[in-house]
């Protein structure tokens, strides 16, 4: 970046990394996303989707898993992302950069990304599950994700308002437009694709999180009744019959293939309205 | 100019400390809110348990109605077993709710002790300390624990001298054992794990004797490991092992001393390496947690026990 | 201020201001009632580094006052300092008197509000939001509590007053950054003209665009001085002797910007007092 | 009239803020709260053994009966080592995938490459280490035994950071607006220069937080790593060599250990917090240094 290389050159230099790099990426990612669904999707059948484990998840199927999977997700982003999203929001909107606060609290979100999993799921078992009574239950593994992905969502959202020029804050100042009329119509619009981001990278990592919930949401393969009650998510089974039953490896790349169909239909859908929430804000008639 | 006008800010000044203070009362305003909805929704799960210590009486009976909610925890071995336990349990009792948690056996001793759980469960016989704290151990299952190596590997049998200078690095080479002149992979179970403490006593060795070039977690990651390497040599509970076989996995289980590493040696007791399956109670259970032991000690739970690769014991 | 009828009454205030203007120069720093802003003794500083010192400064009501003056001297600043954009800057300190008829707007009291409606702005860069034509005008206008329905015909007034509603009455509802460079100056003028400022700063309103487009809004300029008071500030020398009125000459010493000269436009081009000013203004001459 | 008015807006701003500075208060705190909880939970190892033994024991056998041993150092060194790796392995791949998608590609495949990367972000570790343990250990192993190694820690790692750093990226470089691309592109500016002198560096806060956030990842990785690593405590004397990470040591050993032992393992996640942050600390301090000059 400092070198000064002559532009033609450059380009082609850049051009020729950079497919070389998607290229390895895409490789690689396709042969291993390819070999979850070749093995898993020939297991996946529409009673598979909706029924209860059996023999413990050798046979049956992950209904129950998927609702209580889902309301874990719903948990975990329920409070993440408004936490993280203002969080994110104060700190560059409102806080002064070079504040000892803001300092102070982006360092620890770094240090809190750096948290093994595993202690957020003992920190959630004692806090959560012990401390404040919720027992082994969906709202505890919830509130745990919540705290694990908090540093994704605040660092993306954050870094994505970052890169809105200035041009638009002092813009809008001199227009006299209040802060929460430029954030929400101006700054929040430009920075979607960081919140959007942040929020699919941190619902990415919730999906696929096992430790943490192992000690917090449990392993019970019930249907939920409640919050308060236990719940398996799918990485958790993913985990179980991959690692823990014998024979378990084929309904685990099922399970898994199931994931990746789900996340993949969250993240379009999530793209597609981003995308048209986009233009909608540009050509709403006022 | 940039960083400098980074910061849009209306003569907003942050205070750090006030921020902070701000902060943490907040946090507690809400872990208390927290904590008040959660001791509301207690007493759905423990106060009935504890209703049930009255009609304790109805040990073992399915006619009686029993109902309330039985937390156990433990060792990730056991709880696929205990979860189809519990399964079967519910189904003849609709009101009584298992929740079966895993977490290692160390956890469910814990928990047991701790009153977190009502149940816990251990894949490894108790320690003189832990009965000492009043635990009791009630064996559900026996498990062994059998030397397992790639399907490539021609040799047939071991002795047990030969399993420990494997292990020990005595022996380095398998052509040493009449194998292609190759290194041995040695792969180890964690610091823990009760395969490796049953194994261990049995061949009377200590860990740092064992000259691992793998370590391993779980069963299955020992069977991966051992399917993916021509080389390697381990050893895995006996249920998963044969499972796995027979399914195909390229891995083989290797009589030690000439036994057939076979489940019905097992449970003879001719096959000597293994471990107890066990729901760990605090004292002697009362009530539903009583119910559910009797329950799963019964001879019905047999085709279970055995669906699970484990070996049911014969009092 | 954001009463309706309040707005449409102010152009009658501004013509009875207009017949109290004094045609003659203002002596500095002496006091005249036609003065929109007297500012006395200002002072600037980004942290520890000053800016501005000690400038005195009045600006006439109705006229173009050309602020010119090498780069670096704190010229951009200057015009921050009159509708308190230098609140958003982390570290600047602004001491000193800045009176907008009469009223002290450094004060604390002050509104930053209603000063930032009473003191528009119009940027070098044209800065659009990236909304449609017609909420980009919409915006603001909401923002101060217009009624909706008279947003529609100040939208229309503003866009003529500019002379771009010809240009884009039938894409109103397209995103405004499709518009020209030209075009997009101008759409911020109307942005700026729909709150029916009492002031207008330009901060090099044509430099950034091409010669053609920039004389437009040159004209454009020229005409808003009927109604309005203008700032701007100029590099081209050329372009304050066609327009300005007044012009006051900033010049730097120890990194240190202040006001060397100033009075009409006649005076200081024609027969400046200060040397640096006679040296400066040679090459508007030449 | 006016004043009312107005006041009321910035009450509306003022309330705003308020209810930011909550939330960024609250995300602060949880940190404060999971930091006092380790230390809290580690304290008896901090006591007994004592800090210093983590460092100056040789060995890890902190169950041995008679004398056990605390050497925290090679699990240590194992961590830094697979996250090094990963991290200089993910970030180039990462940042061109990013530059391609956004400047060298059709819009299809920045999508569809966009997909893939969220895709794979959200696939559970234990894939990935299931994954990388029975395709890519056998692979290592026909090189070099024993096959599950640092380097195999390494591939399947980098694998895992890619969509964090790229998407981070991405997201950042997405928001620089594109006019001035074009605005460059009209001063006859070639594109490579457009993306090294003009994109990265308006977008290099994104960056330096996608790698951040990618390098963290990578420190506090666990499942995938305990299944490839090979999990011997040693100092690694080649990429082949087996290594076990703090984390894998934690969660191999935690759902066995009892009271002192469990300490200790707090106390090694405690040290991993620690290394790490002063990494981050001096990644902070040396941008900052760069920054002003």
């Amino acid at each position: 970046m400092r070198s000064q290389p002559r532009s033609a050159a450059a380009d082609a230099l850049t051009r020729t990394a950079g497919w070389a790099a998607v290229f390895v990426v895409l490789a690689v990612s396709g042969w291993l996303v390819g070999s979850v669904l070749g093995h898993g999707l020939q297991e996946v059948s529409w009673s598979f989707l909706t029924s209860e484990p059996l023999d413990a998840g050798r046979n049956g199927g992950i209904g129950t898993v998927l609702v209580s999977t889902a309301l874990v997700l719903s948990v975990c982003l329920g409070i993440a992302v408004p936490l993280g999203v203002g969080a994110a929001v104060w700190l560059s909107e409102f806080a002064r950069p070079s504040s000892r606060p803001v300092a102070l609290i982006r360092r620890s979100l770094d240090l809190l990304a750096s948290v093994p999993s595993i202690v957020f799921g003992l920190f959630g078992m004692v806090v959560f599950c012990q401390e404040l009574r919720l027992g082994f239950s969906i709202a505890a593994g919830g509130l745990t994700l919540a705290c694990m992905i908090l540093p994704l969502v605040v660092q993306t959202t954050f870094a994505g308002l970052r890169s809105v020029p200035d041009e638009l804050r002092l813009g809008a100042a001199a227009l006299a437009i209040s802060r929460s009329t430029a954030l929400r119509h101006l700054l929040l619009p430009a920075a979607l694709h960081g919140v959007v981001v942040g929020v699919m990278l941190g619902l990415g990592r919730a999906a696929a999180e096992t430790a943490a919930l192992i000690f917090t949401s449990g392993y019970v393969t019930r249907m939920p009744e409640s919050l308060l009650d236990s719940g398996r998510t799918v990485s958790v089974h993913i985990y179980d019959l991959a690692m823990n039953v014998p024979g378990g490896e084929a309904r685990a790349y099922a399970s898994a293939a199931v994931l990746l169909c789900l996340l993949l239909i969250v993240n379009v859908a999530a793209a597609v309205l981003a995308d048209r929430w986009l233009r909608h804000q540009t050509a709403r008639v006022s | 100019m940039i960083e400098s006008l980074s910061n849009p800010l209306l003569s907003a000044n942050a205070q750090g400390w006030s921020l902070c203070r701000g902060g943490c009362a907040v946090m507690c305003a809400v872990l208390a809110v927290t904590f008040l909805s959660g001791c509301g929704a207690e007493p759905d799960s423990q106060a009935v348990v504890r209703d049930n210590g009255d009609i304790e009486p109805a040990r073992g009976s399915g006619n009686l109605k029993l109902s309330g909610k039985l937390v156990l925890t433990g060792s990730s071995t056991v709880a696929p077993l205990a979860v189809e336990i519990a399964k079967r349990f519910e189904t003849e009792h609709p009101d009584v709710r298992v929740d079966v948690q895993t977490g290692g056996s160390s956890r469910g001793i814990a928990d047991a002790l701790s009153g977190v759980a009502d149940l816990g469960l251990a894949s490894r016989a108790l320690k003189k300390d832990e009965v000492e704290q009043g635990l009791v151990g009630h064996q559900l299952a026996i498990d062994g624990v059998s030397v397992i190596v790639n399907a490539d590997n021609p040799l047939s049998s071991l002795t047990s001298g030969q399993v420990v200078q494997l292990f020990t690095g005595a022996i380095t080479n398998w052509s040493e054992l009449g194998g292609e002149d190759a290194d041995v992979v040695i792969v180890n179970k964690a610091e823990g794990r009760a395969t490796l403490e049953v194994f261990l006593n049995h061949f009377g060795l200590k860990n740092e004797q064992i000259t691992a070039d793998v370590v391993v977690g779980d069963n299955q990651h020992g069977i991966k490991t051992v399917a993916g390497n021509r080389l390697a040599i381990g050893y895995v509970s006996i249920g998963a092992a044969q499972s796995e076989a027979d399914l195909g996995t390229p891995i083989r289980v290797l009589p030690v001393d000439g036994i057939e590493l076979t489940t019905e040696n097992v449970a003879s007791g001719a096959f000597k390496i293994t471990r107890p399956l066990l729901i760990v109670s605090k004292g002697e259970p009362t009530g539903l947690a009583a119910a559910f032991l009797d329950y799963a000690k019964s001879p019905q739970m047999h085709d279970l026990i055995r669906a699970q690769g484990f070996e049911a014991v014969t009092q | 201020m954001g009463d309706p009828k309040l707005q449409t009454s102010a152009p009658d205030d501004d013509i009875a201001k207009m017949t109290q203007c004094d045609a003659a120069l203002t002596e500095h720093p002496a006091a005249h009632s036609s003065d929109v802003f007297r500012i006395d003794g200002l002072n600037v500083a980004y942290g520890n580094r000053p800016a501005l010192r000690d400038v005195n400064l009045s600006v006439r009501c109705q006229r173009i006052t050309a602020i010119v003056g090498p780069s670096g001297c704190g010229k951009s600043t200057f015009l921050c300092v009159l509708n308190r954009l230098t609140d958003l800057i982390p570290g600047c300190q602004v001491s000193g008197r800045v009176r907008l008829e009469g009223e002290d707007i450094l004060s604390r009291e002050y509104d930053v509000f209603v000063l930032r409606r009473r003191v528009g702005m119009v940027f070098q860069k044209p800065n659009p939001f990236a909304l449609s034509i017609r909420r980009n005008l919409a915006l603001p206008l909401k923002e101060h509590r217009v009624a909706a329905n008279e947003i529609d015909g100040i939208i229309e007034l503003s866009l003529r007053d500019v002379g771009l509603w010809d240009e884009v009455k039938d894409r109103l509802d397209q995103s405004a950054l499709e518009l020209s460079g030209g075009q997009q100056q101008r759409l911020c003028i109307a942005r700026a003209l729909a709150l029916q400022p009492e002031v207008i700063l330009f901060d090099e309103p044509c430099s950034a665009l091409d010669p053609l487009a920039g004389s437009v809004v040159e004209d454009l300029i020229r005409e808003l001085q009927e109604r309005i008071t203008v700032l701007i500030v100029t590099h081209n020398l050329a372009q304050a002797r066609r327009i300005a009125d007044d012009v006051a000459v900033f010049w730097h010493g120890d990194g240190t910007g202040t006001v060397i000269e100033c009075g009409s436009a006649a005076d200081v081009f024609e027969s400046p007092t200060s040397e640096i000013t006679a040296a400066y203004v040679a090459g508007a001459r030449g | 009239m006016k004043q009312s008015r107005s006041n009321s807006w910035l009450n509306g701003d003022r309330w705003l803020e308020r209810l930011l500075r909550l939330a960024a208060a609250m995300s602060g705190c949880l940190t404060l709260l999971i930091v006092a909880f380790v230390f809290w939970q580690a304290l008896p190892a901090l006591r007994d053994p004592g800090v210093a033994r983590f460092v100056s024991d040789s060995v890890w056998r902190p169950t041995d009966e008679t004398a056990p041993q605390f050497g925290m150092t090679p699990m240590l060194v194992g961590s830094g080592l697979v996250t090094l790796g990963a991290v200089l392995l993910a970030t180039p791949l990462a940042l061109f995938s990013v530059i391609v998608a956004e400047f060298y590609s059709s819009r299809t495949l920045a999508w569809l490459l966009r997909r893939v990367l969220e895709l794979l972000n959200g696939v559970p570790s234990v894939v990935f280490g299931f994954w990388g343990l029975v395709v890519l250990v056998p692979l290592i192993n026909a090189w070099h035994p024993p096959g599950q190694s640092l380097l195999a820690g390494i591939l399947v790692l980098t694998l895992m950071l890619i969509p964090t750093v790229a998407l981070a990226t991405d997201a950042s470089l997405r928001a620089v607006p594109n006019e001035l691309y074009r605005s460059a592109a009209a001063l006859g500016i070639g594109r490579g220069a457009v993306v090294w002198k003009l994109a990265v560096p308006l977008a290099r806060r994104g960056m330096v937080a996608g790698v951040l956030l990618g390098a963290a990842r990578a420190v506090g990785e666990t499942m995938a790593i305990v299944i490839v690593c090979g999990n011997i405590v040693q100092m690694p004397d080649s990429l082949f060599d087996p290594v076990r990470t703090i984390t894998a040591n934690i969660a191999l050993e935690m759902g066995y250990a009892t009271s002192g032992h469990r300490a200790a393992l707090f106390a090694t996640g405690l040290l991993l917090m620690l290394t790490s942050s002063l990494f981050v600390a001096g990644a902070g301090l040396l941008r900052r240094r760069r920054g002003r000059r």
